[in-house]
């Protein structure tokens, strides 16, 4: 994360570390692997009161922001979410109030995710080759309504979500619709996943009908603001992983002074030695990125899309690598449910396989260059 | 001197059993990568049914093959045993009684135990009546098991074992272990240590399964308190323990490899190679994808390099043209070749390595195995430790300094707190 | 390389290595530097004489092996050398020779071949993308002519050719035909490549007509002989690279010995070694999966296509990475041209990129692992 | 005291001095990739250039920013020093004066130079009349400067140097070297060093080019055979080399941080990044095949995050959150970022990364380029010199065990022959 906070983001994130300390030791984390909600109303609650899911919602509808940019403060709460392994569906509740702030759709629907009392699904991605970004979920008019066909997954708290925010595809273009979860034809499936205390559903859409109020901007025009919740997404996806990452190489450094092999620390051996310095500088690289997108996004940069996608590549790569080396430096013990390494090996692997593999997004990178390029004639 | 089989009496005899008796082999899928919800009754019939295949190899005349008849085996060659493993291709055999039954334990037996030792246990372990375990790694020592604090105290005729060890493969269904313990804390490291055996089944121990990470319970830990065994349970000299423990660490290494071995040839794990990745692609609907049909023939081609990097090891050793440390070598390339293909399973699941279904078939699970892929890389001795044996033992490179080798071993530093004091 | 020989396939393989020894020393090689044509003449013929090109072909038509199989034969010289980094068209000689004695083509060209007098091009390679082993080269037939147009690059000693066998597409099946250099419309421009000995040309065919008793084979069905040819060219390429890959982790294993930094010899920093161990692993993986494949191409088995093609994208891979690394533990003098070192990296470096690069033959294993579970049902 | 320049003021007269007098910027193929055609006539050219472009800026007022005016600089301030790099953004500029000359070289001197040589060489070199290299490197020592050989000898008031240094940039075109070399060989390694200038072109010094697997020969070998020069040439005390060498060691690794070059803001060297990239994709006709996407968006992707870690380290050492020894860990990423785009681009390259013709664009000579990829973790200090810089100074992980600290230097071993002795 970022090297240097303001007084006040410092006291923000201070604030949420020492939060998450007391509410969500890793005991409560692994006590929460066998709830099905996988997080407490009123640890969810008290966390909103924080301000958690506030930051990307302009004053005018009730949000609140630390610092001049809420998506850098976002992304301070998703480091800590990051090297707390912490629960509670903190993306989508602020892509999605972010969202209906932004485009003045549902307006009540606003308070009660800045509240903590209510939780929404963001049901963007799909099955496998439509995780790629490119949604295949079919929405269409029929009359006066919209009718959608199809299946969204994995989205997060789906069983506890009063509606979605979904994304398909109408003709050409992109749609998105707000969908109330009692809405008819809409079924949840759980899925199981790698976390333990993220909830995710299979969410499907069978001849949905709503009223052509439900949308969210224009019908087919939507992919501008698709384009933002996924830059703002990967930007807490990002800086979560990197918390993993500080938190299971810190945690490995430590190790490595305590654990004696053969009379000597494990951190006087060489070979190992040479990997902390390449894991320092996948850590370091990663905070860079992550933090170099996010200041993009949040300032609504150029190149923000390209740096966001290169920093989800990367860190979905080494970040992960450095994770499993850090398994790898515990020997046995890291491999057991009972060392704590893995809650944090299970965040940074869901953050991985999540919107789009480093693949993807290279791709999406290479689509960058290309513009540009082509741009510049 | 009774004359020896035939290699093709042998062969038409094994043959025949097999035909008669067994069932094919069912590909399940390999221990590493068993789902949470095994349960453990079916675990418990599976060994119940490998202790009676044993019985039946046994009354057959093909247990024990290159085992001397004295201890109740066949007399015969590696070259019969090599026969016996060809002819069960695609055969069920009694997996769980092999290894580490027959090797590291049996074999340290035949080498070390006394009369008494083998004339017992040796026909027992050939009827299926015992499966042994290793009582060697500890929680506080890892790859270097000559560190065992464990600690057997001569009280009379008995000894007095107290500590903990690690890692052992199903001892919760197991009869006996096979033990390092440290009898001597003022000699140094490798000079104070005593192999001994006991029932696993005895007051004094606890076994505890241990879950990992993807839900497994096939490793276990157990707790010595106290445990009383008697001197007649001792195997090598006192203090001679390493002795014993440098050929158990050889016979360890063997494994599948060993003569006294039965394991059928060409039986590789399911899930491996391209095959498995390209149901994945096609789950994925990846299928035409060429980054995709990239990683199914990167995954197909580190598991033939592998076979065939195996065979040439395997040759090498065998006709010396290579040194036996460098089956190293292939243990360094196994970890790397779980490492990437479980790595290349989870992209090409895409956002199914995340989160899935029940019915997500061959897209299912991998977030699980993912998480837990080191595993090929620690299981059996580290890949760390097998890059040290390639470059010690088989380039005879300088050996690291170790601070353990000449002092008294209560004095070697064996944490950070300890160090510093 | 085979770990165990027969006593006949020893004594080739040594006078082989001991004629290389004295014929091109690392000091003719650095003179080859500026020849124009890569190798003497005088050396290819005694080469010739020791058997290099004749192993391909049947006794009948005046060939020689030295075992039962003279491919695996003829990898044991490409291993030699790789070793040596020898100079001279031993894979276009052996292949060309090879394919005319079993399609009973032009059998007046094949004593040339055989006695080292005569050099041929194997016309194969395209300008990428169509590198990756599918030819757009056109041969088509007008009356009683072959009409050929397209290039052919990089075509190894196409200077020195009086013929070239060229691959070509004719509808959707591949032809074969026989073409001499002095044919109206071949051009041939010289090519700059990495190896100091190795001499490649860009093959031009502008309206290029034979009559039809060019063809090698039957129009449009030259499907197997090439696929035959491009085993048996991989076979020689991977043969070659392996041994580039021995000498260089040889030197280099001395060198650690030798070196010293910091009062310690560079083998005894675990850094270093455990690298160390990481080529020797990739080494005899590549000897295994090299010789593995070499005799599934010999015995015409069912995976040969399939052993080769992974045995190319293996070694390609990581013999090329060996050799940096070897590159890397030489330090400053690694990267200078007064270094032997780099006479073996340039080899493997070109091996890894003919014929298809470790993606394409990735892709091509894959083929072949579909087709496989597509048989099984 | 006279009133310092205001940072607008400054601005100003630096940006009307570029705009009227510099050219744009050429983006020249940086050095390590130059293609062995390079003429040395044009070498010498662009040196005699930038030899007249550094006059113009002393004579503007803007040579030597940040150093002191009784040396012939400006007496301002590293603010201003940025003010100057970043207006010069997109112009030509004395590149070749910069490193090593202001640093290390003037920096050492600056810091341990006698008044007179202070006065003697630092305004030459901020007109432009001195260029200077670093003596520093041995063939026999590598990665381990302080093991320097090179020996000088007092003889009355000179000393005579002999030995030899290597991995000089363009010493064939330069005036004056910084030399370390051993002048007592009965103390231990860092104990009896000294430093010492002597102007290149002196006689005893042969400088011979080294060619490059490329073909490039910007790098030179240097042989001092009875160098004399006078005890005024000596900088530090005698046998105090080592605190000179560690500072000057730290002056180098700043390289164009230093506040004491000049450096146009936002300069990266052409041919990094997804778009030299996407143009040999295109050139090999692969645009549009999504793997080579992926190629393109690695490398691309490796660019911006090596960009991003600089200024992020960059930014941490300036405001102390991160330790100095920190740049150790952009230098380890900056390695593997040029062999990874080098393997990129020759993979692209697909059948002409092996061979070309003159006529092949953007597929041409990649696999020049390939050949010395790891000319990018070897030059300036290696890779591995640098993950133990992380280890042990980042991370405060042990020191490597040295065998060569307590013992006069001429006992401590230097090569196998050496040790066996």
């Amino acid at each position: 994360m970022l090297l240097e906070l303001s007084s006040e983001q410092d006291l923000f994130t201070r604030t949420t570390a020492r939060f998450l300390d007391g509410q969500v030791p890793v005991t409560e984390l692994r006590r929460l692997r066998d709830d099905p909600v996988g997080f407490g109303k009123d640890y969810w609650r008290r966390g909103a009161e924080l301000g958690w899911t506030s930051l990307l919602v302009p004053e005018s509808h009730g949000g609140v922001a630390v610092s001049d940019s809420g998506l850098i403060d976002l992304s301070l709460v998703a480091f800590e979410f990051g090297k707390h392994a912490a629960p509670g569906p903190l993306l989508s509740s602020n892509v999605i109030a972010s969202t209906l702030a932004l485009t003045n759709t549902r307006e009540d629907l606003i308070a009660g995710l800045l509240e903590g009392t209510s939780i929404a699904g963001w049901a963007f991605s799909e099955l496998p080759p439509n995780d790629g970004l490119h949604p295949g979920l079919e929405i269409r008019v029929e009359g006066n309504e919209l009718v959608l066909n199809g299946i969204k997954r994995p989205v997060e708290s789906a069983a506890q979500a009063s509606f979605f925010l979904v994304t398909g595809r109408t003709g050409s273009g992109l749609t998105q619709v707000v969908v109330p979860a009692d809405t008819q034809g809409v079924s949840v499936v759980a899925m199981r996943n790698v976390d333990l205390t993220r909830r995710f559903g299979a969410v499907k859409f069978e001849n949905v009908r709503l009223p052509v109020g439900a949308l969210v901007g224009d019908l087919g025009a939507a992919a501008a603001d698709v384009e933002r919740q996924l830059q703002q997404a990967l930007v807490v996806l990002n800086a979560e992983a990197v918390g993993a990452m500080q938190r299971g190489f810190d945690m490995t450094v430590e190790w490595s002074f305590d654990r004696y092999s053969f009379g000597r620390p494990l951190a006087s051996y060489q070979a190992l030695k040479h990997r902390f310095a390449q894991m320092a500088t996948w850590l370091q690289a990663s905070h860079a990125i992550s933090d170099e997108a996010a200041r993009a996004v949040a300032s609504d940069s150029p190149d923000a899309g390209e740096l966001v996608s290169a920093a989800k590549a990367y860190i979905g790569q080494n970040g992960v690598e450095l994770l499993q080396d850090c398994v790898q430096m515990h020997g046995g013990i890291g491999v057991t449910y009972e060392h704590d390494l893995h809650l944090y090996l299970r965040r940074g692997t869901l953050n991985r396989a999540l919107l789009g593999t480093s693949d993807v997004h290279y791709r999406r990178v290479a689509n960058f260059v290309a513009k540009k390029e082509a741009a510049r004639g | 001197m009774a004359e020896v089989e035939s290699l093709e009496s042998f062969r038409e005899r094994a043959r025949a059993f097999i035909r008669a008796n067994l069932k094919p082999s069912v590909n399940k899928v390999a221990a590493s990568m068993a789902r949470s919800e095994r349960a453990d009754e079916e675990e418990l019939e599976e060994v119940a049914h490998e202790r009676k295949l044993q019985r039946m190899f046994f009354d057959a005349g093909l247990a024990g093959v290159a085992i001397p008849k004295e201890y109740g085996g066949q007399g015969l060659t590696p070259k019969h045993q090599r026969i016996l493993n060809a002819e069960l291709r695609g055969y069920e055999w009694p997996s769980r009684a092999q290894v580490p039954t027959f090797t590291p334990c049996l074999a340290v037996l035949l080498e070390f135990g006394t009369e008494e030792q083998k004339l017992k246990h040796v026909p027992a372990i050939l009827k299926g009546e015992e499966l042994w375990m290793q009582f060697l790694s500890e929680p506080s020592c890892g790859s270097d098991v000559a560190g065992a604090i464990t600690t057997a105290v001569k009280d009379g005729d008995d000894w007095i074992l107290n500590g903990s060890k690690v890692w052992t493969t199903g001892a919760w269904w197991s009869d006996w272990g096979l033990c390092l313990a440290r009898t001597n804390w003022d000699k140094n490291k490798h000079s104070g240590l005593t192999v001994f055996i006991f029932p696993i089944k005895s007051p004094g121990i606890e076994v505890q399964r241990i879950e990992m990470l993807n839900g497994s319970k096939e490793f276990c830990q157990e707790y010595l308190t106290d445990l009383r065994i008697p001197d007649s349970y001792r195997v090598g000299g006192v203090d001679m323990g390493w002795t014993v423990g440098s050929r158990w660490m050889f016979y360890e290494r063997m494994s599948r490899n060993s003569p006294l071995v039965t394991y059928p040839e060409g039986n590789t794990r399911p899930g491996t190679g391209g095959a498995a990745m390209l149901k994945i692609a096609e789950a994925a609907g990846r299928a035409e994808d060429p980054r995709a049909q990239e990683l199914i023939g990167e995954a197909q081609t580190m598991h033939v390099v592998g076979e065939a990097l195996k065979r040439r090891v395997g040759q090498g050793i065998m006709t010396r043209t290579l040194s036996d440390q460098s089956s190293a070598i292939a243990r360094l390339y196994a970890g790397w070749n779980e490492v990437r293909r479980t790595t290349i399973a989870f992209d090409l699941a895409g956002s199914a390595g995340a989160a899935w279904t029940d019915d997500d078939g061959a897209l299912a699970e991998w977030g699980n195995y993912f998480l837990i892929r080191q595993a090929g890389c620690i299981g059996g001795g580290t890949t760390e430790m097998a890059a040290n044996v390639i470059a010690e033992r088989v380039l005879n490179m300088p050996r690291e300094i170790t601070l353990d080798k000449d002092v008294p071993f209560r004095d070697v530093p064996r944490s950070r707190s300890q160090a510093s004091k």
